[in-house]
Protein backbone atom coordinates (compact mmCIF):
# COMPACT_ATOMS: atom_id res chain seq x y z
CA UNK A 1 0.00 0.00 0.00
CA UNK A 2 1.19 3.21 -0.87
CA UNK A 3 3.19 5.19 1.51
CA UNK A 4 1.53 8.38 3.02
CA UNK A 5 -1.71 8.15 1.82
CA UNK A 6 -4.25 5.92 1.77
CA UNK A 7 -8.80 6.42 2.15
CA UNK A 8 -11.45 4.19 2.68
CA UNK A 9 -15.10 5.20 2.42
CA UNK A 10 -17.56 3.30 3.60
CA UNK A 11 -21.33 3.13 4.29
CA UNK A 12 -23.38 0.56 5.65
CA UNK A 13 -27.11 -0.30 7.04
CA UNK A 14 -26.77 1.29 10.66
CA UNK A 15 -27.47 -1.79 12.38
CA UNK A 16 -25.37 -3.54 14.75
CA UNK A 17 -25.11 -6.74 12.54
CA UNK A 18 -22.25 -4.64 10.36
CA UNK A 19 -20.42 -3.90 13.58
CA UNK A 20 -18.27 -7.14 12.69
CA UNK A 21 -17.64 -6.68 9.23
CA UNK A 22 -16.98 -2.83 9.66
CA UNK A 23 -14.55 -4.12 12.48
CA UNK A 24 -12.86 -6.39 10.26
CA UNK A 25 -12.55 -3.99 7.57
CA UNK A 26 -10.70 -2.02 10.47
CA UNK A 27 -8.44 -4.79 11.09
CA UNK A 28 -8.12 -5.48 6.89
CA UNK A 29 -6.65 -1.84 6.70
CA UNK A 30 -4.60 -2.05 9.69
CA UNK A 31 -3.14 -5.47 7.91
CA UNK A 32 -2.03 -3.71 4.88
CA UNK A 33 -0.12 -0.54 6.08
CA UNK A 34 3.06 -2.23 4.93
CA UNK A 35 5.54 0.50 6.62
CA UNK A 36 3.77 0.57 9.87
CA UNK A 37 7.14 -0.05 11.92
CA UNK A 38 4.51 -1.33 15.47
CA UNK A 39 3.19 -4.52 16.46
CA UNK A 40 0.62 -4.99 13.30
CA UNK A 41 -1.54 -7.19 14.94
CA UNK A 42 -1.98 -4.89 17.87
CA UNK A 43 -3.18 -2.01 15.51
CA UNK A 44 -5.33 -4.04 14.21
CA UNK A 45 -7.00 -5.45 17.21
CA UNK A 46 -7.17 -1.32 18.58
CA UNK A 47 -8.63 -0.37 15.48
CA UNK A 48 -11.45 -3.22 15.36
CA UNK A 49 -12.43 -2.16 19.00
CA UNK A 50 -12.67 1.93 18.28
CA UNK A 51 -13.94 1.17 14.90
CA UNK A 52 -16.58 -1.11 16.79
CA UNK A 53 -16.88 1.54 19.71
CA UNK A 54 -17.60 4.51 17.46
CA UNK A 55 -19.86 2.90 14.85
CA UNK A 56 -21.78 1.04 17.89
CA UNK A 57 -22.56 4.48 18.94
CA UNK A 58 -23.71 5.99 15.79
CA UNK A 59 -26.09 2.98 15.87
CA UNK A 60 -27.13 3.28 19.35
CA UNK A 61 -27.36 7.22 19.90
CA UNK A 62 -26.83 8.66 16.57
CA UNK A 63 -29.70 7.54 13.92
CA UNK A 64 -31.90 10.06 12.87
CA UNK A 65 -35.44 9.25 12.11
CA UNK A 66 -35.80 10.89 8.58
CA UNK A 67 -32.43 10.04 7.37
CA UNK A 68 -31.83 6.51 5.68
CA UNK A 69 -30.11 4.93 8.49
CA UNK A 70 -26.86 4.47 7.25
CA UNK A 71 -23.59 4.73 9.17
CA UNK A 72 -20.33 6.21 7.09
CA UNK A 73 -16.81 5.31 8.30
CA UNK A 74 -14.07 6.54 6.42
CA UNK A 75 -10.35 5.88 7.49
CA UNK A 76 -7.69 7.69 6.02
CA UNK A 77 -3.86 7.53 6.59
CA UNK A 78 -2.01 11.04 5.36
CA UNK A 79 1.82 10.67 6.48
CA UNK A 80 2.18 9.26 9.57
CA UNK A 81 -1.59 9.80 10.49
CA UNK A 82 -4.20 7.45 10.81
CA UNK A 83 -8.06 9.74 10.63
CA UNK A 84 -10.88 7.79 11.52
CA UNK A 85 -14.75 9.23 11.12
CA UNK A 86 -17.62 7.98 11.84
CA UNK A 87 -20.59 10.25 10.57
CA UNK A 88 -23.83 10.22 12.13
CA UNK A 89 -27.16 12.61 11.74
CA UNK A 90 -28.77 12.31 15.13
CA UNK A 91 -29.10 14.77 17.69
CA UNK A 92 -25.22 14.64 18.98
CA UNK A 93 -24.24 15.49 21.98
CA UNK A 94 -20.72 17.89 24.09
CA UNK A 95 -17.92 15.31 23.99
CA UNK A 96 -16.16 17.56 26.63
CA UNK A 97 -18.88 17.32 29.35
CA UNK A 98 -17.96 13.57 29.78
CA UNK A 99 -15.80 13.17 32.19
CA UNK A 100 -12.48 11.30 30.69
CA UNK A 101 -11.87 8.92 33.56
CA UNK A 102 -12.63 5.42 33.04
CA UNK A 103 -16.15 4.54 34.41
CA UNK A 104 -17.08 3.55 37.97
CA UNK A 105 -16.20 -0.33 38.35
CA UNK A 106 -19.78 -1.22 38.47
CA UNK A 107 -21.06 0.93 35.54
CA UNK A 108 -22.47 -1.34 32.65
CA UNK A 109 -21.93 1.43 30.47
CA UNK A 110 -19.68 4.04 28.99
CA UNK A 111 -16.81 2.61 28.65
CA UNK A 112 -16.47 3.13 24.96
CA UNK A 113 -15.37 6.73 24.40
CA UNK A 114 -12.81 5.61 27.37
CA UNK A 115 -11.62 2.69 24.96
CA UNK A 116 -11.26 4.89 21.99
CA UNK A 117 -9.08 7.69 24.24
CA UNK A 118 -7.18 5.40 25.48
CA UNK A 119 -6.22 3.45 22.14
CA UNK A 120 -6.29 6.37 19.80
CA UNK A 121 -4.11 9.79 20.47
CA UNK A 122 -7.01 12.21 20.07
CA UNK A 123 -11.00 11.86 20.06
CA UNK A 124 -13.26 14.31 18.74
CA UNK A 125 -16.89 15.18 17.98
CA UNK A 126 -18.08 18.01 16.23
CA UNK A 127 -21.49 19.26 14.54
CA UNK A 128 -22.00 20.35 11.53
CA UNK A 129 -24.49 21.09 8.95
CA UNK A 130 -24.39 17.87 7.28
CA UNK A 131 -24.45 15.99 10.55
CA UNK A 132 -22.11 15.08 13.53
CA UNK A 133 -18.47 13.25 13.30
CA UNK A 134 -16.49 11.83 15.61
CA UNK A 135 -13.12 11.95 14.48
CA UNK A 136 -10.32 9.87 15.79
CA UNK A 137 -6.28 10.49 14.96
CA UNK A 138 -3.48 8.12 15.86
CA UNK A 139 0.40 8.35 15.00
CA UNK A 140 1.72 5.73 13.26
CA UNK A 141 5.25 5.52 14.47
CA UNK B 1 -26.34 -16.74 20.41
CA UNK B 2 -24.74 -19.88 21.08
CA UNK B 3 -24.23 -20.96 24.21
CA UNK B 4 -24.05 -24.42 26.32
CA UNK B 5 -25.17 -24.84 29.85
CA UNK B 6 -23.66 -27.55 32.08
CA UNK B 7 -25.60 -27.60 35.39
CA UNK B 8 -24.92 -29.70 38.56
CA UNK B 9 -25.64 -29.07 41.76
CA UNK B 10 -22.49 -27.65 42.44
CA UNK B 11 -22.00 -25.01 39.87
CA UNK B 12 -23.61 -23.81 36.26
CA UNK B 13 -20.90 -23.48 33.18
CA UNK B 14 -22.03 -20.89 30.22
CA UNK B 15 -19.82 -21.53 27.23
CA UNK B 16 -20.09 -18.74 24.73
CA UNK B 17 -19.68 -20.65 21.86
CA UNK B 18 -19.41 -16.91 19.86
CA UNK B 19 -16.54 -15.53 18.29
CA UNK B 20 -17.40 -12.01 19.11
CA UNK B 21 -19.30 -10.12 21.94
CA UNK B 22 -20.31 -6.95 20.72
CA UNK B 23 -23.53 -4.28 20.99
CA UNK B 24 -25.47 -6.70 18.35
CA UNK B 25 -24.99 -9.63 20.97
CA UNK B 26 -24.26 -8.43 24.16
CA UNK B 27 -28.51 -8.01 25.01
CA UNK B 28 -29.06 -11.57 24.61
CA UNK B 29 -25.45 -12.79 26.82
CA UNK B 30 -26.69 -10.19 29.03
CA UNK B 31 -30.46 -12.66 29.48
CA UNK B 32 -28.71 -16.01 29.23
CA UNK B 33 -26.83 -14.75 32.27
CA UNK B 34 -29.72 -13.64 33.91
CA UNK B 35 -31.62 -16.86 33.10
CA UNK B 36 -28.98 -19.16 34.49
CA UNK B 37 -28.91 -16.96 37.43
CA UNK B 38 -32.66 -17.28 37.83
CA UNK B 39 -32.09 -21.03 38.25
CA UNK B 40 -30.74 -20.75 40.98
CA UNK B 41 -27.33 -21.81 40.88
CA UNK B 42 -24.82 -20.81 43.47
CA UNK B 43 -21.51 -20.55 41.26
CA UNK B 44 -21.72 -19.54 37.62
CA UNK B 45 -18.50 -19.97 35.38
CA UNK B 46 -18.93 -17.85 32.21
CA UNK B 47 -15.93 -19.49 29.63
CA UNK B 48 -15.21 -17.17 27.25
CA UNK B 49 -12.60 -19.81 25.46
CA UNK B 50 -14.25 -19.32 22.26
CA UNK B 51 -13.97 -15.52 22.19
CA UNK B 52 -11.88 -13.36 20.53
CA UNK B 53 -13.62 -9.94 20.75
CA UNK B 54 -15.51 -8.72 23.37
CA UNK B 55 -16.71 -4.54 22.95
CA UNK B 56 -17.73 -2.23 25.83
CA UNK B 57 -20.94 -3.52 25.92
CA UNK B 58 -20.28 -7.16 25.81
CA UNK B 59 -18.16 -6.21 29.15
CA UNK B 60 -21.44 -4.41 30.48
CA UNK B 61 -23.19 -7.63 30.00
CA UNK B 62 -20.83 -9.72 31.96
CA UNK B 63 -20.90 -6.54 34.61
CA UNK B 64 -24.73 -6.91 34.70
CA UNK B 65 -24.53 -10.65 35.40
CA UNK B 66 -21.88 -9.98 37.98
CA UNK B 67 -24.34 -7.78 39.74
CA UNK B 68 -27.02 -9.80 39.52
CA UNK B 69 -24.80 -12.82 40.99
CA UNK B 70 -23.90 -10.52 43.92
CA UNK B 71 -27.68 -9.63 44.56
CA UNK B 72 -28.33 -13.00 44.92
CA UNK B 73 -25.09 -14.15 46.66
CA UNK B 74 -24.08 -16.11 43.66
CA UNK B 75 -20.18 -16.82 42.77
CA UNK B 76 -19.41 -15.56 39.52
CA UNK B 77 -16.01 -16.89 37.99
CA UNK B 78 -15.19 -16.01 34.23
CA UNK B 79 -12.63 -18.56 32.65
CA UNK B 80 -10.94 -18.96 29.13
CA UNK B 81 -9.59 -15.34 28.30
CA UNK B 82 -7.98 -15.09 25.07
CA UNK B 83 -4.90 -12.53 24.55
CA UNK B 84 -7.38 -9.75 23.17
CA UNK B 85 -10.34 -10.45 25.32
CA UNK B 86 -7.91 -10.28 28.72
CA UNK B 87 -6.08 -7.21 27.65
CA UNK B 88 -10.04 -5.41 26.61
CA UNK B 89 -10.41 -6.36 30.60
CA UNK B 90 -6.94 -4.66 31.43
CA UNK B 91 -7.43 -1.77 29.59
CA UNK B 92 -11.21 -0.84 31.41
CA UNK B 93 -9.71 -1.97 34.65
CA UNK B 94 -12.31 -4.96 34.97
CA UNK B 95 -9.96 -7.40 36.06
CA UNK B 96 -10.11 -6.27 39.28
CA UNK B 97 -13.69 -6.38 39.52
CA UNK B 98 -14.61 -10.03 37.80
CA UNK B 99 -13.09 -12.93 39.36
CA UNK B 100 -11.00 -15.17 36.61
CA UNK B 101 -9.31 -18.07 36.75
CA UNK B 102 -7.57 -20.03 33.58
CA UNK B 103 -9.48 -22.85 32.99
CA UNK B 104 -13.30 -24.46 34.03
CA UNK B 105 -11.09 -26.96 36.03
CA UNK B 106 -9.39 -24.29 38.34
CA UNK B 107 -12.32 -22.80 39.89
CA UNK B 108 -12.58 -24.89 43.50
CA UNK B 109 -15.64 -25.05 44.07
CA UNK B 110 -15.90 -24.81 47.87
CA UNK B 111 -13.52 -22.47 48.85
CA UNK C 1 -25.89 -11.47 9.65
CA UNK C 2 -28.92 -10.66 8.57
CA UNK C 3 -30.51 -13.64 6.59
CA UNK C 4 -31.73 -11.57 3.92
CA UNK C 5 -30.34 -8.01 3.54
CA UNK C 6 -26.85 -6.82 3.50
CA UNK C 7 -25.31 -3.90 1.91
CA UNK C 8 -22.15 -2.20 1.81
CA UNK C 9 -21.23 0.83 -0.37
CA UNK C 10 -17.54 1.47 -0.64
CA UNK C 11 -15.28 4.07 -1.81
CA UNK C 12 -11.49 3.88 -2.72
CA UNK C 13 -8.96 5.90 -4.18
CA UNK C 14 -8.67 4.46 -8.21
CA UNK C 15 -5.09 3.17 -7.72
CA UNK C 16 -4.45 -0.79 -7.89
CA UNK C 17 -2.44 -0.52 -4.77
CA UNK C 18 -6.16 -0.81 -3.42
CA UNK C 19 -7.28 -3.70 -4.80
CA UNK C 20 -5.84 -6.06 -2.06
CA UNK C 21 -7.98 -4.18 0.26
CA UNK C 22 -11.38 -4.49 -1.51
CA UNK C 23 -10.23 -8.01 -1.93
CA UNK C 24 -10.31 -9.13 1.25
CA UNK C 25 -12.95 -6.86 2.32
CA UNK C 26 -14.88 -9.02 -0.36
CA UNK C 27 -13.63 -12.19 1.86
CA UNK C 28 -14.83 -10.68 4.88
CA UNK C 29 -18.39 -10.49 4.02
CA UNK C 30 -18.61 -13.90 2.10
CA UNK C 31 -17.13 -15.37 6.00
CA UNK C 32 -19.78 -13.57 7.05
CA UNK C 33 -22.97 -14.93 5.62
CA UNK C 34 -23.93 -16.86 8.30
CA UNK C 35 -26.85 -18.55 5.79
CA UNK C 36 -24.61 -19.94 3.22
CA UNK C 37 -24.81 -23.29 3.24
CA UNK C 38 -22.27 -23.79 0.08
CA UNK C 39 -18.12 -23.94 0.49
CA UNK C 40 -17.49 -20.45 2.49
CA UNK C 41 -14.19 -20.81 1.96
CA UNK C 42 -14.21 -20.94 -1.76
CA UNK C 43 -17.30 -18.10 -2.03
CA UNK C 44 -15.16 -16.04 -0.43
CA UNK C 45 -11.93 -16.87 -2.92
CA UNK C 46 -14.47 -16.33 -5.74
CA UNK C 47 -15.50 -12.79 -5.12
CA UNK C 48 -11.93 -11.88 -3.97
CA UNK C 49 -11.50 -12.47 -7.41
CA UNK C 50 -14.04 -11.22 -9.36
CA UNK C 51 -13.88 -7.89 -7.09
CA UNK C 52 -10.28 -7.48 -8.21
CA UNK C 53 -11.07 -8.42 -11.85
CA UNK C 54 -13.79 -5.49 -11.63
CA UNK C 55 -12.58 -2.91 -9.75
CA UNK C 56 -9.04 -3.62 -11.74
CA UNK C 57 -10.92 -2.50 -14.78
CA UNK C 58 -12.51 0.57 -13.34
CA UNK C 59 -9.03 1.41 -13.21
CA UNK C 60 -7.17 0.73 -15.78
CA UNK C 61 -10.10 1.33 -18.34
CA UNK C 62 -12.97 3.11 -16.54
CA UNK C 63 -11.13 6.42 -15.24
CA UNK C 64 -12.01 9.64 -16.47
CA UNK C 65 -9.74 12.78 -16.30
CA UNK C 66 -12.64 15.24 -15.07
CA UNK C 67 -13.74 13.21 -11.92
CA UNK C 68 -11.71 12.98 -8.79
CA UNK C 69 -10.65 9.01 -9.24
CA UNK C 70 -12.68 6.78 -7.07
CA UNK C 71 -14.26 3.93 -7.81
CA UNK C 72 -17.30 2.88 -6.14
CA UNK C 73 -17.93 -0.75 -4.97
CA UNK C 74 -21.32 -1.90 -3.23
CA UNK C 75 -22.12 -5.03 -2.50
CA UNK C 76 -25.55 -6.54 -1.38
CA UNK C 77 -27.44 -9.51 -0.64
CA UNK C 78 -30.68 -10.05 -1.00
CA UNK C 79 -32.93 -12.64 -0.43
CA UNK C 80 -30.52 -15.45 -2.39
CA UNK C 81 -29.01 -13.39 -4.20
CA UNK C 82 -25.49 -12.05 -4.11
CA UNK C 83 -25.32 -8.74 -6.22
CA UNK C 84 -22.10 -6.81 -6.77
CA UNK C 85 -21.79 -3.29 -8.24
CA UNK C 86 -18.95 -1.51 -9.64
CA UNK C 87 -19.03 2.03 -10.94
CA UNK C 88 -16.93 3.83 -13.40
CA UNK C 89 -16.83 7.29 -15.12
CA UNK C 90 -14.77 6.08 -17.99
CA UNK C 91 -15.56 6.09 -21.72
CA UNK C 92 -17.36 2.73 -20.90
CA UNK C 93 -17.83 -0.09 -23.75
CA UNK C 94 -20.01 -2.54 -25.20
CA UNK C 95 -19.93 -5.74 -22.97
CA UNK C 96 -21.85 -8.03 -25.72
CA UNK C 97 -19.65 -7.47 -28.14
CA UNK C 98 -16.87 -9.11 -26.26
CA UNK C 99 -16.61 -12.89 -26.97
CA UNK C 100 -17.48 -15.20 -23.91
CA UNK C 101 -15.07 -18.21 -24.53
CA UNK C 102 -11.69 -18.22 -23.15
CA UNK C 103 -9.44 -16.30 -24.87
CA UNK C 104 -6.30 -17.83 -27.01
CA UNK C 105 -4.18 -19.45 -24.86
CA UNK C 106 -1.26 -17.32 -25.53
CA UNK C 107 -3.24 -13.83 -25.27
CA UNK C 108 -1.92 -12.12 -22.27
CA UNK C 109 -5.23 -10.28 -21.28
CA UNK C 110 -8.61 -10.64 -21.70
CA UNK C 111 -9.36 -13.07 -19.11
CA UNK C 112 -11.05 -10.81 -16.20
CA UNK C 113 -14.20 -10.50 -17.70
CA UNK C 114 -14.01 -14.67 -18.85
CA UNK C 115 -13.63 -15.20 -15.17
CA UNK C 116 -16.20 -12.95 -13.74
CA UNK C 117 -18.75 -14.49 -16.53
CA UNK C 118 -17.49 -18.26 -15.31
CA UNK C 119 -17.81 -16.93 -11.16
CA UNK C 120 -21.09 -15.42 -11.45
CA UNK C 121 -24.44 -17.04 -12.65
CA UNK C 122 -24.79 -13.52 -14.46
CA UNK C 123 -22.45 -9.90 -15.57
CA UNK C 124 -23.92 -6.90 -17.59
CA UNK C 125 -22.51 -3.46 -17.69
CA UNK C 126 -24.77 -0.46 -18.98
CA UNK C 127 -24.35 3.12 -18.87
CA UNK C 128 -26.06 5.23 -16.99
CA UNK C 129 -26.25 9.42 -17.12
CA UNK C 130 -24.33 9.18 -13.69
CA UNK C 131 -21.39 6.43 -15.10
CA UNK C 132 -20.99 3.04 -15.97
CA UNK C 133 -21.84 0.34 -13.98
CA UNK C 134 -20.46 -3.42 -14.26
CA UNK C 135 -23.07 -5.74 -12.65
CA UNK C 136 -22.43 -9.77 -11.16
CA UNK C 137 -24.86 -11.34 -9.48
CA UNK C 138 -24.40 -14.97 -8.18
CA UNK C 139 -27.73 -17.53 -6.19
CA UNK C 140 -26.81 -18.79 -3.39
CA UNK C 141 -27.57 -21.49 -2.32
CA UNK D 1 8.15 -6.57 -5.69
CA UNK D 2 9.92 -9.15 -3.77
CA UNK D 3 12.04 -11.83 -5.63
CA UNK D 4 14.69 -13.88 -4.99
CA UNK D 5 16.97 -15.06 -7.77
CA UNK D 6 18.90 -18.12 -7.49
CA UNK D 7 21.18 -18.70 -10.40
CA UNK D 8 23.31 -21.40 -11.61
CA UNK D 9 24.89 -22.49 -14.79
CA UNK D 10 21.89 -25.09 -15.43
CA UNK D 11 19.09 -23.20 -14.69
CA UNK D 12 17.43 -20.32 -12.87
CA UNK D 13 15.08 -20.19 -9.86
CA UNK D 14 12.98 -16.83 -9.02
CA UNK D 15 11.35 -17.27 -5.96
CA UNK D 16 8.08 -15.09 -5.94
CA UNK D 17 7.62 -13.20 -2.25
CA UNK D 18 4.24 -11.67 -2.79
CA UNK D 19 1.56 -13.34 -0.94
CA UNK D 20 -0.77 -11.64 -4.20
CA UNK D 21 -0.01 -11.03 -7.70
CA UNK D 22 -2.17 -8.49 -9.28
CA UNK D 23 -2.44 -5.55 -11.47
CA UNK D 24 -0.84 -3.63 -8.98
CA UNK D 25 2.38 -5.66 -9.17
CA UNK D 26 1.71 -7.70 -12.29
CA UNK D 27 3.92 -5.28 -14.31
CA UNK D 28 6.74 -5.60 -12.25
CA UNK D 29 6.25 -9.19 -12.18
CA UNK D 30 6.50 -9.13 -16.09
CA UNK D 31 9.62 -7.47 -15.91
CA UNK D 32 10.98 -9.37 -13.39
CA UNK D 33 10.72 -12.56 -15.59
CA UNK D 34 12.21 -10.33 -18.57
CA UNK D 35 15.53 -9.53 -17.21
CA UNK D 36 16.09 -13.36 -15.56
CA UNK D 37 15.45 -14.00 -18.86
CA UNK D 38 17.60 -12.00 -20.84
CA UNK D 39 20.15 -12.95 -18.26
CA UNK D 40 20.68 -15.46 -20.70
CA UNK D 41 19.52 -18.72 -18.41
CA UNK D 42 18.46 -21.89 -20.32
CA UNK D 43 15.77 -22.96 -17.99
CA UNK D 44 13.37 -20.54 -15.96
CA UNK D 45 12.13 -22.05 -12.72
CA UNK D 46 9.08 -19.32 -11.44
CA UNK D 47 8.67 -20.66 -7.72
CA UNK D 48 4.99 -19.39 -6.70
CA UNK D 49 4.67 -21.01 -3.01
CA UNK D 50 4.37 -17.75 -1.00
CA UNK D 51 1.50 -16.84 -3.42
CA UNK D 52 -1.92 -17.00 -2.25
CA UNK D 53 -3.99 -15.06 -5.19
CA UNK D 54 -3.62 -14.07 -8.66
CA UNK D 55 -5.53 -12.78 -10.49
CA UNK D 56 -6.09 -12.45 -14.90
CA UNK D 57 -3.04 -9.99 -14.92
CA UNK D 58 -0.74 -11.82 -12.54
CA UNK D 59 -1.82 -14.68 -15.16
CA UNK D 60 -0.56 -12.58 -18.39
CA UNK D 61 2.42 -11.62 -16.25
CA UNK D 62 3.46 -14.97 -16.37
CA UNK D 63 2.47 -15.76 -20.25
CA UNK D 64 4.61 -13.29 -21.14
CA UNK D 65 7.31 -14.96 -19.49
CA UNK D 66 6.92 -18.13 -20.91
CA UNK D 67 6.41 -16.53 -24.75
CA UNK D 68 9.66 -15.08 -24.15
CA UNK D 69 10.90 -17.83 -23.04
CA UNK D 70 9.52 -19.99 -26.09
CA UNK D 71 11.39 -17.17 -28.21
CA UNK D 72 14.27 -17.61 -26.64
CA UNK D 73 14.56 -21.47 -26.86
CA UNK D 74 14.49 -21.21 -23.12
CA UNK D 75 11.94 -23.68 -20.85
CA UNK D 76 10.01 -21.48 -18.23
CA UNK D 77 8.63 -24.01 -15.34
CA UNK D 78 6.02 -23.06 -12.49
CA UNK D 79 6.25 -24.53 -9.41
CA UNK D 80 4.95 -24.51 -5.77
CA UNK D 81 1.39 -23.47 -7.06
CA UNK D 82 -1.57 -23.33 -3.33
CA UNK D 83 -4.44 -24.78 -4.22
CA UNK D 84 -5.95 -21.16 -4.96
CA UNK D 85 -3.90 -20.48 -7.57
CA UNK D 86 -3.87 -23.89 -9.22
CA UNK D 87 -7.59 -23.43 -9.90
CA UNK D 88 -6.74 -20.12 -11.57
CA UNK D 89 -5.10 -21.65 -14.19
CA UNK D 90 -7.43 -24.60 -14.52
CA UNK D 91 -10.37 -21.79 -14.85
CA UNK D 92 -8.42 -20.47 -17.40
CA UNK D 93 -7.11 -23.37 -19.13
CA UNK D 94 -3.88 -22.27 -18.51
CA UNK D 95 -2.56 -25.20 -16.49
CA UNK D 96 -2.22 -26.95 -20.08
CA UNK D 97 0.24 -23.95 -21.35
CA UNK D 98 2.56 -24.23 -18.60
CA UNK D 99 5.02 -26.83 -17.67
CA UNK D 100 4.20 -26.84 -14.12
CA UNK D 101 5.60 -28.92 -10.88
CA UNK D 102 4.86 -29.42 -7.72
CA UNK D 103 8.25 -28.56 -6.35
CA UNK D 104 11.76 -26.66 -7.56
CA UNK D 105 13.27 -30.19 -6.59
CA UNK D 106 10.75 -31.90 -8.78
CA UNK D 107 12.28 -30.43 -11.85
CA UNK D 108 14.62 -32.61 -13.64
CA UNK D 109 17.14 -30.29 -14.88
CA UNK D 110 18.04 -32.17 -18.75
CA UNK D 111 15.36 -33.89 -19.60
N1 LIG E 1 -22.78 9.35 18.14
C1 LIG E 1 -23.34 9.75 19.30
N2 LIG E 1 -24.49 10.51 19.28
C2 LIG E 1 -25.07 10.91 20.42
N3 LIG E 1 -24.60 10.62 21.65
C3 LIG E 1 -23.48 9.88 21.75
C4 LIG E 1 -22.79 9.41 20.59
N4 LIG E 1 -21.71 8.70 21.00
C5 LIG E 1 -21.72 8.75 22.34
N5 LIG E 1 -22.77 9.46 22.82
C6 LIG E 1 -23.10 9.75 24.22
O1 LIG E 1 -21.94 9.53 25.01
C7 LIG E 1 -22.20 8.59 26.03
C8 LIG E 1 -20.97 7.78 26.34
O2 LIG E 1 -20.65 6.94 25.24
P1 LIG E 1 -19.80 5.63 25.48
O3 LIG E 1 -18.62 5.97 26.29
O4 LIG E 1 -19.52 5.01 24.14
O5 LIG E 1 -20.71 4.67 26.35
P2 LIG E 1 -22.14 4.02 26.09
O6 LIG E 1 -22.46 4.10 24.63
O7 LIG E 1 -21.94 2.63 26.58
O8 LIG E 1 -23.09 4.81 26.95
C9 LIG E 1 -23.38 7.78 25.52
O9 LIG E 1 -24.13 7.21 26.56
C10 LIG E 1 -24.18 8.83 24.75
O10 LIG E 1 -24.97 9.57 25.62
N1 LIG F 1 -14.82 -0.67 -16.83
C1 LIG F 1 -14.45 -0.73 -18.12
N2 LIG F 1 -14.45 0.38 -18.89
C2 LIG F 1 -14.09 0.34 -20.20
N3 LIG F 1 -13.70 -0.78 -20.81
C3 LIG F 1 -13.67 -1.93 -20.11
C4 LIG F 1 -14.04 -1.98 -18.74
N4 LIG F 1 -13.93 -3.25 -18.31
C5 LIG F 1 -13.51 -3.97 -19.37
N5 LIG F 1 -13.35 -3.19 -20.46
C6 LIG F 1 -12.95 -3.61 -21.81
O1 LIG F 1 -13.11 -5.01 -21.93
C7 LIG F 1 -11.89 -5.65 -22.29
C8 LIG F 1 -11.81 -7.03 -21.65
O2 LIG F 1 -11.66 -6.91 -20.25
P1 LIG F 1 -11.01 -8.09 -19.42
O3 LIG F 1 -11.64 -9.39 -19.85
O4 LIG F 1 -11.13 -7.77 -17.99
O5 LIG F 1 -9.50 -8.16 -19.88
P2 LIG F 1 -8.32 -7.07 -19.81
O6 LIG F 1 -8.72 -6.00 -18.84
O7 LIG F 1 -7.18 -7.91 -19.36
O8 LIG F 1 -8.16 -6.59 -21.21
C9 LIG F 1 -10.81 -4.68 -21.85
O9 LIG F 1 -9.63 -4.82 -22.55
C10 LIG F 1 -11.47 -3.33 -22.08
O10 LIG F 1 -11.36 -2.95 -23.42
Amino acid sequence: MHKNRFTLDLRVPGRTEYLSLVGSIAECVAQRLDHYRGDREALAFHLNVVVTEAVGNAIRHGLSEHQQSRVRLCIEVRGDELIIEVHDRGQGFDLCSLSEACPDDLDEGGRGLFLMRSLMDSVSYRRTRAGNVLEMRKRLR
Amino acid sequence: MNVEIDQSDARSVLRLNEERIDAHNAGELKNSLLNALEDGCRLLIVDLAAVHFIDSSGLGALLSGYKNANLRQARFVLTGLQARVRSMFELTRLHRVFEIAEHVGDVVVNP
